[in-house]
């Protein structure tokens, strides 16, 4: 029978519970939640206000998740409604998963982000917003026929507006900074706004400016001014009534830090060859959104770490072979365009049957398709994206902090079963941030590392011989690393036999082909049975893979305690697949599988388990948000 | 690699049939490679062969060290990769004139300008020989191949001209019939630091015989060869009889009689200005006239692994050898009671 | 109902009728047919001894189908087992499909040779040998202890040997030629014992040769020399016993020339450009097995065929993209490595929606694999190897003259549809021959082509406005020829708007993604309903795709003829399916899918029809026989 | 293209709006090409512009011609199908120093030894702009940037060296300060006939600022710039100063008092040889010292595109324009009745 416990941790990293609680109201001082959305053009600043909100409150002790947009431009013409860049944080008491599904507080820094924002606002939610900005030719720029300030059409929010900018510059006058550069910190002042309307702890936030423009005087000046008179012309404005507070959550106990998932997935590569005990090489080329762990991983050359910008994605995942081949962890990190390229060579990869880790961290696509937007719409080219017959692992990483775990994950893999693994993460993962509790050094999974330094075999006359495709139970090749006395052998992308030679030989062929593709599936024995969550008597599957995990956690929490029986699994490994998930899937009578593709993995498990999934797919460059999310399973469930 | 040991060519020698065509340059080639390391003196398990795909490609094969068969035009890369992560071994890389300079041009030029530590062996027989046949970057114009029954219209590279341009620090050029030659020069880029090419006249007797016979047969090296020694005036032909002036920037063959010994420009591979080296490489737009040979150019300047290995001592002398939990507490933390 | 009706025609090209015919004999001098192998050293000519064989046969009037087996090396060391080259040539009295199952006769000019062949040749076969070459050395290096001319172990054989090389010398000695030069034709004598013996016209040969050898008559001279020797050897050495005939075969009337899939597959090509109207410009860097087809083409620039060569694969499709976008038929081909490399340029062209064709002569993989034999495992990466959602059409050849009907279609979706499409080829394809029956021009498909060439929308000021992803009503957005006047526009690889801007817009984003994939669907409209072949109340169906095609069809043809009830599918179009394939495919009790590769087709049956498909696979480099499919096929129906 | 239109600045602009960070040098060379446009007398509807992906590369979205804005890296060589295909047209290709010479380095060097028909603007502004911020193939040792904390240890590419080795016939250089010289520099590089390649010292304000300031502002110009101007003497600085010499093969400045006006290069673009450009390419390794802008070398060499169209012509004369049927019956054929 299969096992189904309720409510259980089924992957690594941070235990998921049940408990996002849309029913519950925010008419009261004392909140339990609050999602702030911080919205203005793209020089205004909105992803550092954000983020130091974001950081106030985890140093507060709130939980939260945070959700970063901005345009794909550098700089997109000020005003406009490209121009806009968003910032989306939820802040809560307890434990959450989502950056929330509509926010309950807009700070609107001009036209534009007001008229792109506001239809994702709550009903009667809270509206702060600039008025400064509000004069003919931003409405204009926005599209606005007439100043929604006036024209009574906010009725059903709740509307604070403050001169910022006039506030901000008049804050600024006594301290030598001049006007234009003054109206920059206005953002501080919208911050101030905020904090004190949420009773954000101010101490942090003062430390932190002064340590992030440290040498530059002025801008610390402005900025604290700027942020003081925010709070100073909340608390006179008499917006006592607006002000809210959301308690600390109850979290497990622990030290907290919070991260996004680009961060985490370096520092799990780092820990990953810490454990392994070699070293980690980096080959890569930049692209959005997996360009910060090549700036991460470049800051800690003293671990050990080298890493390599290459001249294309090609050369990135050549050179990080050549290291794996030399006896590193050879490591490239690109997006779908680039994983597109490194295909051939991934190929050669399969065929040599070296470590090596592939991370994608996935855009909107086809083609260069929507860079700052997410998607998980590269799961079939992971899967199949190379000629021939060239199996290779697939891991996905499911938050923000589980990319750490996923980066150990795909590295034990590709170091124990000599193999390249593509770990999938994604733009919503890779810039969002959670609150992450830290595990001990010593908790981290072991990764084991064996080179071969003596012949591992006897050849015709006795005389020790060996063979670099000699393989242990577990179908697994040794490694042998160049400069092994006595081992000196070729390898190369042509079929070989066992000495690593070339073989035109038609039964080595098959013979080669099908050992691969078992060393593969071998692999699923060292992946833990999965054990679903929910109820024990549920009928209905939740089925997901990827940065879907909060929302689809949140959503069957909902439908849970509106009675509805229902298990969730969320699939780390998308290649080989846990062992018993055969077994478990056709033991429910109905599976949905949510993804942000047209059913990607849906496909794959209908080919393997002949089982008519329902799939449900968002292709829009955004999560699922919760909401949604009931709706649509809801829908699948009728159907 | 700082150690030398002692061995024979025997010991180079890998257990594979050799297979190229019988008459093949790359015969020759092989062997003065193999001369060549025990000359050098380097430990055949400390040596290994990168190569990507065709017929010169097949070369890490028959070489009883590493070795990686790996890709088409692909191996600059890779190799750059095992030379970072390993700097106590030889790296060499190996190909053909399709794989290095069709496929593999962009990882060879910016192999060159990043100066990593690698000794590039492109064996030029202007062809496309593995895939039997068709006109190669360096094939020259009017060239009918099956590819090109009325001709191709590619103007060829020249490799020399384009890695001076790519900022080679070392280029030299020899051919696949002089095998003293060739070792002399496999052990000049062997100990230059840094990235180095070779570029090699081969002869494919199958699919394009004699594209060298012009100068590098017996009897017309002395006239068609212009050997290249540092420090010394460039000067070929019977008793020296022609040599070589720089004039207004541009290379000329001269008859040494018409202008004097003195006149003759002396050659100095460690000019740190590339541009005497480049005005050489222009002296041959085809193997039909003069052809230098030799060390185009040898300079040092900083290698690639040697910076990346100081930045690592650097960090580690800086902020102490990494440690995993401070990594970790290195964002604002807080504590949950 | 679902219509099965019998025997039908049910691809383009040629029709294939159910005649083969293993279960009679070879012992009377009239034979249906014989299947010759011929097999020597690479340097000994085979190749060309087999084309003369199969080009005089076919000028015979036999029906025909060869498999050339040639080393990858250009020329691997002589005498070993691995410089055999061999050429097979099935000749027969009646319309057949396959190269047959093992030779009836092997001509052997060297040890190796023969050690490498025997184990083919049928019981009591025929063995041709060269005795000179029978020497120690050469025994030695092809691994024999003893020489299998003296020690008895050829005795279950019809052994013919004849002192080859000496003989040819002799003829050659009076010529002019040098002993050396004179050797080298032994091949012809060869040839002159197998035509005694079967009975070929000589005539053509002569001509053939003259032709081939223009200008060099000493080597016109020792060829005839050796050929007519080794005919008069043939007579006079009491070989009247093992003569036999093969009469021509009744088939169709028409004109006949014996055809490869390369060359077909270039013709086809040029047809198609010439029924579209349009010019082909073929952008592709050589790679075996695919480099003919440019070779081809290349030879063709009076049709206004322009090819180029480029520096790799990616300026190849590239360039065929940009040819494409100027209002060529933009074609690119290539094999597996290279179709990894064109990954990302294939992307841009589906986001673009360009017309473009994209030629995979597939070989062994995964990586460089096996260059020189076959295997039909990129079918995944054809689906399903580009990043994010970037479905495009893919169709498949099955024989060798199929392959020129294949290229017409191809042409025809990408063209009409404005999509790129992927035309799946293999090496046995590229490389055997096949007798095709010559179309009439005036028979072949027409292609439509329409440019864009004035608005084709009304703006908001009720002037002309044009939208260049307007789409018609098959989701078809227009081709707009750059130099159009008035209808300047930009297109690009970011998302767009129907104005072929740059579109971040979520809901956008989510209907380009889900139209371009109904587009994609929707050529299954152009696409016949697939009618089966085999008996109307079989309950197995045997599902291909690609060469496959005339193994299946023997193997079906054989069992259906021992009273199995059986039908056969031959799927040319794997993306979109025919239109009926999901109502046929679910009226059988099993479906059977052989295939070369470990089961991708079966893999994507099973995710679209949740039929529990038996997959039948190969992965030697090597057609199936029709032999071992029958074994096969019979297992997957008791299993 | 033949024929010229006459067509104003406006006509070349299109309805999108420029979504360069404000005060990117881009926006100056937009303005510089639409107004060469219009003294070029080209058809907006006759003109494409191809590009890759980078800040640069978004180019095309912004005239109002024909445009594709394609992959990174690879706007060479779907222009040069492009081109190919339609002769007619006038090509232009846009891309920044990472699209053209990092990922699309070899498509690049390929496109110039094959002088396809196209006009080709490297905006060089040493930085990858779009991706926020990384060193790219042109940017200065020892550059710290986000992926390149402790400095860049990659030794840069001179783009001027690197298209010269690579055969290239028309080479220019300008900056986005000079809109005049910019303008001439785009007209005579889409004058010429083949492949033309002008790199454009471009400032990104936002991730490299003033990475020529040294050379290209105002008050620098004068004693920073070396204007080549064919069939001049080389000479810069106040009332001509300064000049250069080629002292054995390698470009020197002098003082123009010290050596006398006769004693300096006289620059001629249409030198056969390309070593005295490559030599002047050599001048300033980094924008701060004298640096030359102007057209390097502009040579006539068979144009690709021309010679294939005329391999078609002649096949189509010696053969009679291609019959399908013919075509079918080619290979011997036998009647079955
Ligand atoms: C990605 C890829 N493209 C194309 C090929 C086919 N191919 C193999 S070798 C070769 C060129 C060989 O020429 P060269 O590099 O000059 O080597 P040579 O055989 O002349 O020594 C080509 C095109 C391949 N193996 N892989
Ligand atoms: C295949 C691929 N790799 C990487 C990227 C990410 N990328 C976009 S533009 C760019 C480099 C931009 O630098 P440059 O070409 O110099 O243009 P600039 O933005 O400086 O004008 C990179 C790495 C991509 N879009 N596609
Ligand atoms: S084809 Fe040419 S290069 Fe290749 S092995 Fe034969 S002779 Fe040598
Ligand atoms: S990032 Fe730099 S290059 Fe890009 S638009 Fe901004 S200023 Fe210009
Ligand atoms: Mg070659
Ligand atoms: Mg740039």
């Amino acid at each position: 029978m299969v096992t189904r416990p309720n409510d259980a941790k089924y992957v690594d990293g941070k235990e998921i519970l049940v408990t996002d609680t849309d029913e519950r109201t925010s008419e009261i001082p004392e909140v339990e939640r609050i999602i702030v959305r911080f919205a203005g053009d793209s020089g205004d600043g909105m992803q550092l206000t954000g983020d130091r909100f974001t950081a106030a409150s985890a140093l507060f002790g709130n939980d939260l998740a945070t959700l970063p947009e901005y345009p794909a431009e550098i700089r997109a013409p000020a005003g406009t409604l490209a121009g806009v860049s968003a910032f989306q944080v939820h802040i809560a008491d307890h434990d959450i998963n989502t950056p929330g599904d509509s926010p309950s507080v807009l700070v609107a820094m001009n036209p534009a982000a007001l008229k792109a924002d506001l239809p994702k606002v709550v009903e009667h939610g809270t509206l702060i917003i600039n008025s400064d900005a509000f004069d003919e030719r931003n409405l204009k720029k926005a599209g606005y026929e007439s100043n929604p300030l006036e024209d009574g059409s906010l009725a059903g929010y709740q509307v604070i507006t403050a001169p910022m900018t006039e506030l901000t510059k008049e804050a600024c006058k006594d301290l030598g900074v001049k006007p234009r550069d003054a109206e920059r910190s206005k953002n501080f002042f919208a911050l101030g706004m905020v904090s004190w309307l949420y009773s954000r702890p101010t101490k942090g936030t003062y430390d932190w400016i002064e340590q992030k423009f440290k040498g530059k005087d002025l801008v610390i000046a402005a900025n604290m001014a700027a942020f003081k008179a925010g709070d100073v012309y909340a608390e006179n404005a008499d917006l006592w009534a607006s002000r809210r507070v959301v308690r600390p959550a109850k979290l497990d106990p622990g030290t907290y830090t919070n991260i996004n998932g680009n961060t985490a997935l370096s520092w799990g590569l780092i820990a990953a060859s810490k454990q392994a005990g070699i070293p980690l090489f980096l080959g890569s080329y930049p692209i959005t959104p997996a360009t910060d762990i090549l700036h991460e991983l470049a800051k800690h050359k003293n671990f050990g770490v080298r890493t390599f910008q290459a001249e294309d994605e090609i050369a990135g995942v050549g050179s990080a072979l050549g290291a794996s081949y030399g006896g590193h962890i050879g490591v490239t990190t690109t997006s779908g365009p680039g994983l597109a390229l490194k295909a051939e060579t991934i190929g050669l990869a399969v065929s040599l049957e070296l470590p090596l880790v592939i991370v994608d961290v996935q855009r909107g696509g086809p083609s260069t398709g929507l860079p700052t937007k997410t998607e998980a719409s590269d799961l079939m080219i992971a899967l199949h994206g190379r000629h021939g017959e060239a199996p290779l692992p697939v891991v996905a990483s499911s938050t923000p902090a589980d990319c750490f775990f996923a980066a150990i994950e795909a590295v034990r893999i590709a170091v124990e079963y000599h193999t390249p693994v593509i770990l999938l993460s994604d733009g919503y993962l890779g810039n969002g941030t959670e609150p992450w509790r830290l595990p001990s050094v010593d908790d981290l999974p072991p990764i084991k590392v064996e080179y071969l330094t003596e012949p591992n075999n006897v050849g015709v006359e006795g005389a020790p011989d060996f063979m670099p495709y000699l393989r242990d139970e577990t179908l697994t090749r040794p490694w042998i690393l160049p400069g092994t006395p006595g081992l000196a052998h070729r390898i190369g992308g042509i079929e070989k036999d066992d000495t690593g030679n070339i073989s035109y030989d038609p039964e080595n062929h098959e013979r080669m082909v099908r050992t691969r593709d078992a060393h593969i599936a071998k692999i699923a024995e060292s992946i833990p049975p999965i054990v679903p969550r929910g109820d024990v008597d549920a009928d209905v599957l939740v089925l997901g893979w990827g940065s879907t995990r909060g929302a689809i956690t949140a959503a069957v929490g909902r439908m849970r305690r509106k009675g509805r029986k229902m298990a969730q699994i969320h699939l780390r490994h998308l290649n080989p697949y846990p062992p018993n998930l055969a077994e478990l899937i056709k033991s429910y009578d109905k599976v949905i599988v949510p993804e942000m593709n047209l059913g990607q993995l849906a496909h794959e498990l209908r080919a393997e388990f002949l089982i008519d999934i329902k799939s449900i797919t968002k292709i829009m460059g955004q999560p699922f948000t919760p909401a949604e999310l009931v709706e649509r399973i809801e829908g699948a469930i009728d159907d | 690699m700082t150690e030398t040991i002692t061995t024979t060519r025997k010991d180079w020698v890998s257990n594979q049939e050799v297979r190229w065509c019988p008459g093949c340059g790359d015969y020759g080639i092989l062997m003065a490679v193999q001369m060549a390391m025990t000359e050098i003196g380097s430990d055949p398990d400390k040596t290994a062969f990168v190569s990507g795909i065709g017929c010169a490609a097949r070369f890490p094969y028959y070489m009883n060290t590493y070795g990686m068969h790996s890709i088409h035009g692909r191996s600059p890369a890779i190799a750059s990769g095992l030379a970072l992560a390993r700097p106590d071994l030889d790296v060499w890389v190996v190909g053909g004139d399709g794989d290095m300079l069709s496929i593999g041009g962009n990882h060879l030029i910016h192999a060159m300008r990043r100066n990593v530590n690698l000794t590039i062996l492109l064996f030029n027989n202007r062809i496309y020989g593995l895939t039997k046949g068709q006109y190669s970057p360096t094939s020259e114009e009017g060239k009918i191949t099956k590819s090109s029954p009325m001709g191709s219209i590619d103007h060829p590279f020249n490799p020399i001209s384009l890695v001076l341009g790519a900022e080679a620090s070392f280029v030299g050029r020899t051919h696949d019939m002089d095998r003293k030659h060739m070792i002399d020069m496999f052990k000049r880029a062997h100990d230059h630091k840094g990235s180095s090419v070779v570029e090699i006249f081969q002869n494919c007797n199958v699919f394009n015989n004699g594209a060298y016979g012009d100068i590098t047969s017996n009897d017309r090296r002395e006239e068609m060869i212009i050997d290249l020694h540092d420090g010394e005036p460039i000067r070929f032909g019977h008793d020296g009889s022609h040599g070589v002036i720089i004039d207004h920037g541009v290379a000329k063959i001269v008859e040494t009689a018409d202008v004097g010994v003195d006149a003759l420009t002396v050659h100095h591979h460690d000019n740190p200005d590339p541009s005497v080296a480049f005005a050489l490489s222009r002296l041959a737009s085809n193997p039909d006239a003069p052809t230098p040979m030799g060390v185009f150019r040898s300079v040092e300047r900083p290698v690639y692994g040697d910076v990346l290995e100081a930045q690592l001592e650097k960090a580690t002398a800086d902020k102490g050898p990494g440690d995993l939990n401070t990594l970790l507490h290195s964002l604002p933390t807080w504590e949950v009671g």
